[in-house]
């Protein structure tokens, strides 16, 4: 307590002898390079507008970020090492709880790895049924972006009815996966549950109520003048950054570059779907939010094609795998198109047990690196935006 | 300038859509289920898959399937189950430790005899981590008996995973140690047979609504009565419309938001004492997961 | 001549100690080459003017050493490519290739954090996703005991593998092969 | 006027109903807000305590005068209890002018609008001592937004009363209510349709609320100048924001909806009527609109309000000059 004397201190006392901030390890690791006269400031972990534990260190000139560097490992669970000590079957639902807003594509990922080092084929229903869940697992995941990212910027509305839809989907996932985050219903080999008369008949009114829900969007959110002052010309990332830092999904479509895996490699039946890559007109913040809107009715016309042609037959191979089944040795990389971008599974396996090396590939992990140069020297508010315009996941991120 | 004016104009406009926009919704009723007096409709609760529980006998629906093989105990990634075999093939003890579970489904999948699913149980809580240690055997039996006195027609080759929504509650098995019974255990639960009849989605059968929760007191929404003979107090008493014995509804009106049944306001049950018999090996040890002994990790 | 060949070729003239095609379908990748550590550098500009872009750096630890695989990926058309090098166990360290793609900072922090290896050239080598080195002093997690260590070979990293360097092959215990499935895994 | 012992007794009585009036319309405007921005979002808003939950927003303030009053370690001491005080009794003064019926005037002077915005600026201070007192960087950047706003926004808000005062020729609240009629389309709004539009768009700016809410802007400054406080600290913060509410929305509805007059009976409940409609209006645009970044928000103001303030102060001249 520094007594009741009129002790007048001076918060502003760091500037002129930067070293003394008690800071952690990190703290003082970054402040090295701070220049005196800058303010060190931490966004997070315990911030409203990083979306999970991300802790981004700021080195502030006023209002203007002028150095940052995002620092992880709040979050870390280090499912690659429970994927060397686990069967593979028993691997599967780490997978749900890798990135918990578009799971099923971490499973199509890990269990397509599997699938192609062991050779083992999907009855053509699985697939159908893998193609639909997956998509519709992508649009309440770019739904529960869109809340997020209005509310970053200050509209505390939007996300109350992205969360409506988004429990329409859960309730149709629900059916086929049993869980309504964490879902792991991929088996190697096919899906673990069919869809029922009522699953299919959710679908056929889900997909007109969520296009007319996204006309309303269009006029709550995208047409807002003080959301487009605030998005336009915020963070421009071109290709050029996004080839330095690896950067993919709708961060380089938005760049202009109409990379989608769906199409370079086509994976289970997307072949046989008809697919439009929504490009941004342009690279900025307002950019990435037209495309991922736009992807949404992508989605949805994929799901809508998948409806009419899903034939019936058997959700999985006759002899699946079981519990104790054994990887053959060998190497294999899936990679999926996932909500943020490429998830790709590098599994490795010398014929034991368990697998030898799951390497798990976040698209959020490359697409936060470009952040510190991407938000040098803007406005504090312009920062959180551009965080908010990556659509960051921190438990994927951090793994 | 004459064109920034017109952007600000286009601009003020696009204001008042948005407020337009919400004002419509200001007026318009109200989507979120109230919890307590209003209960997710089951239809929708008929998936999930909750806590595993043992599947009622063909025969007997007090008698497990389980013939104690500890296939599951085995394929458990978390390490949740402990079999105990008695002399006969049947289990005498059954602990599920519902903590560590990761609801992957392993064991319900690599039962030979398909004696585990999936509950669909939403509302479970409890104060203590020793609580969530369920004794699936004294479940089964409570279970049993519920059906005990309606003939369970023959449940038809439905498919395995859609077994039958039942997850009646009722108070924990009769004979108390020493705790109290606030609430006369037996209770006279007004429950429909389960028919496992498949849900006909398009019926325009209007559904019944719920009746209000079974007269008799105790509304123990945790049916599994915890097996350590900890006479704590069951926590979850403010849920009372969780583990209703909820009828198997054949055609539930076909609009697709979620349908909350609205549940007679009735008063909250008082909380009862969990009556647990003295189980005979309670004070066995029981699988002891602070030590988490390191070789088990390894797999080898 | 198309992009696989292009890449076969430039390799070879930077002295890859083994190159070898792999069918995309199954495994993922177009072609692969075990690379010496000098020539990392060199094979990672070329794919930049090439417009490649770096996916993921995918460290793993077989009996020989490290085994330490870059996966490329071009922006313009589907040509899914890994470059490999094997660091020795002794001294595990490896060139940086902050300066020519800055995202593989992260991928090399985190490979270090886990594997403990050392990647010289990378600007912030500290731990990334561990604790800071006050709190966690632990081994690297993803190591192996030296019972589980499987050589290379076996790993099946090695599909229709071309051994250019002699004293490789003897190193992986593979024969001269040229074109045909390599290792008697 | 002369101070004389009656005088003084009507001003303690009014400053004590005053402080009653500001403690109910704090309780009143935060249940008004949860149910508007529940029903918006389409949930139910406070249901549990009381009928409708009408009493939750009590309940709250009595948890927040039982909470303990957490104060972070190195904290200026003197300055950090006097945020909050300071942030509370200035806006009491403000209230004593309005004009709640023709006789029903807790302080009759004829400048009544100087009084008014003379005081108006001293709520800013106590953003500033908060901000600098809590010794966090978080709240120093708020407090620093918070002073520029402030400032920025007072200027619109004196040119728009401004033109009003030309229309009625006097600068006190009762004559200027008197001339507008009973009915709205003898009200000052149509006669100054601009002059309403900048008054409303600075009184939201004046008042830190969303879309303007920079200096607490939850997804930057965590919470801006009142990250600190918490219990009563925090309580005062907030019943000096729904004062500062009512206040401008108390001139509003005197300048440009007639006051106390009313179409039936005039009387004070006109002015509460309308005085809760401009505020039901503030909420409204809270739970729609997202947040401005601070260079748009200034050039907004200096680039926009206040020329147009000043064409519509010439312009008002010159119709009267030619008209009246």
């Amino acid at each position: 307590m520094t007594g009741c004397s009129l002790g007048f201190i001076n918060p502003l006392s760091v500037l002129e002898n930067p070293g003394t901030t008690a800071g952690d390890f990190y703290a003082r690791n970054f402040e090295k390079k701070a220049q005196p006269g800058r303010v060190i400031l931490n966004l997070g972990p315990q911030h409203p507008s990083t979306h999970g534990v991300l802790r981004v260190l700021c080195e502030l000139d006023g209002e203007y970020v002028a150095r940052c560097e995002p620092i992880l490992g709040y979050l870390h669970r280090m499912h690659e090492k429970m994927g060397e000590v686990k069967t593979p079957w028993q691997f599967l639902p780490n997978l749900g709880r890798v990135d918990y807003l578009h799971p099923l594509a971490w499973n199509w990922a890990f269990v397509g790895a599997a699938e192609k080092l062991a050779g083992l084929t999907v009855p053509p229903r699985a697939e159908w049924l893998r193609i639909i869940s997956c998509e519709l697992n992508r649009i309440s995941s770019h739904l529960l972006w869109w809340g997020a990212f209005v509310m970053d910027l200050g509209g505390f509305t939007p996300i109350l009815y992205a969360f409506e839809e988004r429990e329409k989907i859960n309730d149709i996932l629900q059916i086929i996966t049993g869980s309504r985050l964490t879902m792991a219903n991929f088996r190697f080999g096919g899906v673990c549950a069919d869809g029922d008369a009522r699953f299919f008949k959710l679908i056929q009114e889900f997909i007109p109520y969520l296009r007319e829900r996204l006309k309303m969007y269009q006029g709550l959110v995208t047409d807002n003048v003080i959301l487009r002052r605030r998005l336009e010309g915020v963070g421009p990332i071109d290709v050029d950054l996004c080839q330095r830092y690896g950067a993919t999904g709708p961060i380089l479509r938005a760049a202009g570059l109409p990379r989608d895996l769906r199409v370079d490699y086509p994976y289970g039946y997307y072949d046989q779907v008809e697919l439009t890559i929504p490009t941004g007109p342009v690279n900025d913040s307002f950019g990435r939010y037209l495309v991922r809107l736009a992807e949404i009715e992508t989605s949805l016309s994929i799901v809508e094609r998948a409806l009419k042609v899903i034939p019936d037959g058997p959700i999985i191979m006759e002899k699946a795998p079981k519990v104790s089944w054994k990887l053959p040795a060998g190497e294999s990389y899936m990679a999926v198109e996932g909500a943020r971008g490429q998830i790709n599974v590098h599994l490795v396996s010398d014929g034991g047990k368990t697998p030898y090396r799951v390497k798990l590939r976040a698209p959020g992990f490359s697409n936060l690196s470009l952040f510190a140069e991407a938000a040098k020297g803007t406005l504090l508010a312009d920062a959180i935006a551009i965080l908010g315009s990556l659509d960051l996941v921190i438990p994927e991120i951090d793994r | 300038m004459l064109k920034a004016i017109w952007d600000n104009i286009k601009g003020l406009y696009s204001l008042l859509v948005g407020m337009s926009i919400t004002g419509r919704y200001l007026l318009s009723p109200v989507e979120t289920i109230h919890f307590p007096r209003q209960v997710v409709d089951d239809e929708i609760m008929a998936s999930f898959r909750g806590p595993i529980q043992l599947t009622l006998g063909k025969k007997d629906p007090t008698q497990t399937r389980c013939i104690s093989c500890q296939m599951c105990a085995k394929a458990c990634p978390g390490h949740c189950l402990t079999v105990t075999k008695g002399d006969a093939k049947a289990p005498i003890q059954w602990l599920y430790d519902f903590s560590y579970c990761c609801l992957c489904g392993a064991c319900v999948e690599t039962c030979p005899t398909g004696a585990l699913e999936f509950s669909h149980k939403v509302y479970l809580v409890t104060v203590s981590r020793q609580e969530l240690i369920l004794d699936l055997l004294s479940d089964l039996k409570t279970r049993g008996t519920q059906l005990g006195n309606q003939i369970v027609p023959p449940v038809p080759p439905a498919a395995k995973e859609a077994s039958p929504s039942v997850a009646p509650a009722s108070p924990s098995a009769p004979a108390t140690l020493a705790a109290p019974t606030s609430a006369p255990p037996a209770p006279e639960t007004k429950t429909d047979p389960p028919k496992a009849a498949e849900i006909k989605p398009d019926a325009a059968k209007p559904a019944q609504t719920k009746e209000p929760a079974p007269a008799s007191g105790s509304t123990d929404p945790v049916a599994a009565s915890p097996a350590v003979n900890s006479a704590t107090n069951n926590p979850a008493t403010n849920n009372p419309a969780t583990n209703i014995a909820n009828d198997v509804k054949t055609g539930a009106p076909a609009q697709s938001e979620p349908k909350a049944q609205t549940v007679a306001p009735q008063e909250l049950a008082p909380a009862t004492k969990p009556e647990t018999k003295a189980n005979p090996v309670a004070n066995k040890k029981i699988h002891d997961h602070s030590s988490r002994p390191a070789k088990k990790r390894g797999h080898k | 001549m198309t992009d696989p060949d292009k890449w076969l070729t430039s390799w070879r003239s930077l002295g890859a100690l083994s190159v070898s095609r792999h069918d995309l379908a199954k495994e993922g990748l177009t072609v692969s080459a075990f690379l010496p550590l000098a020539a990392l550098i060199q094979a990672a500009q070329e794919l930049k003017q090439a417009r490649y872009s770096l996916l993921d750096i995918s460290a793993l630890e077989a009996k020989e050493g490290f085994v330490v695989t870059y996966h490329f990926d071009s922006l313009d058309q589907p040509a899914r490519l890994a470059i490999r090098i094997l660091a020795p166990k002794k001294k595990p360290l490896a060139p940086s290739l902050w300066s020519i793609f800055q995202g593989a900072e992260w991928h090399e922090r985190e490979a270090a954090d886990f594997f403990g290896l050392v990647f010289d050239g990378n600007p912030n080598l500290v731990p990334l996703l561990l604790p800071d080195p006050d709190e966690f002093t632990g081994p690297p997690p993803l190591r192996k005991a030296e019972a589980d260590l499987a050589p290379v070979s076996k790993l099946g990293l090695l599909a229709q593998v071309e051994i250019l360097d002699p004293d490789f092959g003897e190193l992986l215990g593979l024969a001269q092969v040229s074109d045909s499935r390599g290792g008697q895994a | 006027m002369d101070l004389s012992l009656a005088i003084f007794v009507q001003i303690i009585a009014a400053v004590l109903l005053i402080i009653a009036l500001m403690v109910g319309n704090a309780v009143v405007m935060v249940y008004m807000e949860r149910k508007v921005a529940g029903f918006i979002q389409r949930r139910p808003g406070p249901y549990e305590v009381g009928p409708w939950g009408t009493i939750q927003a009590i309940c709250d303030s009595m948890k927040l005068l039982a909470k303990q009053l957490y104060r972070p370690g190195n904290v200026d001491l003197i300055l950090y209890y006097l945020a909050p005080v300071l942030a509370f009794f200035p806006v009491l003064l403000l209230f004593l002018p309005i004009p709640f019926g023709p006789w029903l005037t807790a302080l009759h002077i004829n400048e009544g609008i100087v009084l008014i915005l003379a005081f108006a600026g001293l709520g800013v201070l106590s953003n500033l001592l908060a901000g600098w007192a809590s010794n966090n960087k978080f709240s120093l950047l708020g407090a620093a937004r918070a002073v520029a706003q402030t400032v920025a926004y007072e200027i619109p808000m004196i040119l728009a009363l401004l033109a009003v005062v030309f229309l009625s020729g006097s600068m006190d609240l009762k004559r200027i209510t008197e001339q507008q009629g009973q009915w709205p389309w003898e009200w000052n709004i149509l006669l100054q349709p601009l002059a309403f539009f900048i008054y409303l768009v600075s009184l939201v700016g004046e008042t830190n609320r969303a879309p303007f809410d920079l200096p607490e802007a939850e997804s930057e400054l965590t919470a801006g100048f009142h990250t600190e406080y918490s219990g009563m600290g925090f309580a005062l913060f907030f019943l000096s924001e729904y004062a500062n509410m009512l206040l401008v929305s108390f001139v509003a509805a005197v300048f440009f909806l007639g006051g106390y007059k009313g179409p039936i009976a005039d009387g004070f409940w006109w002015l509460f009527i309308k005085a809760y409609a401009v505020m039901f209006f503030m909420v409204w645009i809270r739970w729609t609109f997202p947040r401005v970044r601070f260079d748009q928000l200034l050039n907004l103001n200096w680039k926009w309000l206040l020329p147009l303030g000043l064409l519509n102060l010439w312009a008002t001249a010159i119709i009267m000059k030619i008209f009246l």
